[in-house]
């Protein structure tokens, strides 16, 4: 199994060099703790800003510098601001070459849950449903299961959605899977998982690839 | 052209209850922090407004959220705030969520005279509800209005008395756009300097679309995450 | 009668505190010599500025900074530089005040000619279907009769259209026309012009204000 | 990501002929002088241009049209040029006229991912025949497509080898819009900076839009209306 930095370790090997890429809340964040060496990556924050910086030293806050999770964070040499209308036309135009979200649930022809839950306090999408319709590939970050042990992995989202046959790739704690005509492929698995396991705990249709292989971090 | 007011309180008298507002600001960044202090003060109510969030408790548009003057609000994310909460759980105040670049495009779409834009956002979602939805190219669509609203309300960084303004960093997000799409457009500045002073080439904003603006005071500017590292040793 | 001189002085004095302006090629630029002193006018120019100022010195011309008609211009205080896009924007959104510029014919509804003329080289209507369209109010300057004297005052343009619809006031050499309901209204008329000579120059409908008066410079 | 190319022949080496260009300026202002002097020596042809003009005789796209290297221009305004208007009435040449403010705003379309947009411009006019028209708030909008073409061909001031671009003055015109409208974009700059030079607020085209960059050499800027006044006494 994979804790949340090492799902988001296995992510960061999606990474290309030139790529503009946008991470959202949560374990995607931890996305850019990881870009391999010598990869050039912009990470785009969508409240407009290409190249994030770390977040500052202690004493060196700008409330005026946020991203869009509003936490304080630094720009970097090449840095570069823009309103949101900007932001999220790059966004739509497929400039931004990868977008890392995390979400409540997937469906096997692509569909994300990721903002609301019936009965509970509805906070918004905020960018998401933005990001999910637009850009050109979507990787989710998440757990396997929910916390009662259920799949995340489904034949047909429950939730509301926020985007339609948009994911391309999920990466979970137990695998990586692309979405493929034929739902869920499993490319990799991670140590210490079963293939069975895997299939006890996916609701979705689901493939095993003839290739597929203990993912390497 | 007296584009100069003395500050908050005269920049928004006319401003009557039930208007509608565009307020710019993304969380707590960017916030015109003395035209809603003077908004509080005045005590309009019946007013919807227009932005990304809400603010928190006590400061920005939960200010307003508090003496209940808001009917509605039009935003992306209105979480932390639990007065807000309250008011939408029990009724009190209508919520419209909207795509965050939907919302943003929409204010841009008002400020470049185009009645409606097609944006893929929320196709196959309950916002696609009761919209026109087109295909263009493979693509489903979502026809979006611009936005009609009566003032927009916005924080710039610096501007000059014919009303050309700058933003800093991300204070910018929605304040350039929401000064472009306002009919009355009042605007807020830590700084306001004659015109000449700011290099032509890098107005974010020129004053043909800006009606009213004065040197705020006092910015608080809180932090809503604070996230700092520690000096590596 | 006025020379265009006087036209443009004539239309100067519809210019208020505070308008933004956009000035046609031709007779419209020459209105920019009349602002009427203690009035703040700001000049547009829909090549991507705000703040036109006069031409510049000789020696001190800058191939970067040219108006629409590309010739080399100045900037004053208070200056911005916008792309395209935004120019006409801005004019779409109405806020440019007024718009002045040359036709070659207008009808009695404001239906305006002035981009093409079958059957001779098109050069193409630039910005002016876009100025038409999109001003909140439009002046043409222009002489009432063409080179053969026939009135370019008509009850429909003979032209392929610029616009329709949209002219709000003609200024002339022979006087000044509101256009309204009933078609173009004489309200002020030429030193030297009788409204005799004016009726039968305007081949479209026509009426006289019963307020009518001679123009005053 | 290497953005930085060695010259206008290497920015431009992979253009076929038949390519759709965008390609800025206004009138011979903000015009990528190299780049047209490239295309020039490359010798492709079939080429589709747009362009708010087409240059005039000998500079600027007059000297593709010289070499019979366009095949259609799509432009607001094209006077002032003796080998455009012959090829225009001898059929060689196919010419599209757009109004300016559309022109412009199709190119932000695409750089917005808006796939059309509906304008004032041209309604009752041959400019709308065979378009979609639609009534919005008493007022009737034109349907026009975003532009779809391969390359985007630019003049920037200044710009960073990650592809950051700042313009001046008025040569910055369709530039921006086109930088970002573009498939490929291609941009020469008067002055290439490493990144942290320019200052992040004061960008005009982000880099994540411009795929090559060189600085361009020899520029003639050629002045089109040369007006001037004389020192008053």
């Amino acid at each position: 199994m994979l804790n949340k930095e090492q799902i988001a370790k296995r992510i960061a090997q999606e990474l290309q060099d030139g790529f503009y890429v946008n991470l959202g809340i949560g374990i995607p964040t931890l996305v850019a703790n990881y870009i391999p060496d010598g990869l050039d990556v912009v990470l785009q924050s969508e409240n407009g800003l290409l190249g994030m910086g770390p977040f500052p030293f202690e004493g060196e806050e700008d409330p005026d510098l946020i991203n869009a999770g509003k936490q304080t964070i630094t720009t970097i040499p090449g840095s570069a601001f823009f309103d949101s209308a900007m932001s999220f036309g790059m966004i739509r135009a497929g400039k931004v070459h990868l977008t890392v979200l995390g979400a409540m649930e997937v469906a096997d022809n692509g569909d994300i849950a990721n903002w609301k839950i019936p009965g509970k306090m509805v906070k918004g999408m905020g960018g998401a449903m933005d990001l999910v319709a637009a850009a050109q590939n979507i990787i989710v970050a998440m757990q396997h299961t929910n916390p009662k042990g259920e799949s995340k992995l489904l034949s047909k989202c429950t939730l509301p959605l926020t985007g339609v046959g948009c994911v391309k790739k999920v990466v979970t704690d137990l695998g990586v899977f692309n979405i493929t005509e034929n739902g869920f492929e499993c490319i990799e698995y991670a140590p210490g998982v079963t293939i069975n396991e895997i299939i006890a705990k996916t609701a979705g249709r689901l493939t095993i690839a003839p290739t597929v292989k203990e993912i390497v971090l | 052209m007296k584009k100069v007011v003395s500050g908050a309180d005269e920049a928004i008298q006319d401003i009557p209850s039930g208007a509608v507002l565009m307020l710019g600001g993304f969380g707590l960044c960017g916030i015109p922090e003395n035209c809603i202090a003077a908004l509080v003060k005045k005590g309009i109510n019946n007013l919807t407004c227009i932005s990304n969030n809400a603010g928190v408790d006590d400061f920005g548009i939960g200010l307003m959220l508090q003496k209940k003057q808001v009917k509605k609000m039009i935003s992306s994310y209105v979480g932390e705030n639990a007065e807000f909460e309250r008011q939408m759980l029990s009724g009190e105040l209508e919520v419209e969520l909207i795509p965050q670049g939907t919302l943003a495009t929409r204010c841009m779409a008002t400020a470049y005279g185009m009645p409606a834009v097609y944006l893929l956002a929320g196709y196959g979602t309950e916002v696609a509800e009761g919209k026109e939805i087109r295909n263009f190219n493979g693509k489903n669509y979502l026809l979006e209005n611009a936005f009609n609203s009566d003032f927009a309300i916005v924080k710039a960084w610096k501007g000059d008395t014919q009303g050309n303004l700058i933003f800093k960093d991300t204070a910018r997000n929605f304040n350039p756009l929401m000064a472009m799409a306002g009919k009355i457009t009042i605007v807020e500045v830590e700084e306001l300097v004659e015109p000449g002073v700011l290099d032509p080439n890098f107005i974010h904003v020129p004053g043909i679309y800006v009606h009213r603006i004065f040197k705020g005071l006092h910015y608080e500017k809180r932090i809503e995450q604070r996230t700092v590292r520690k000096v590596s040793k």
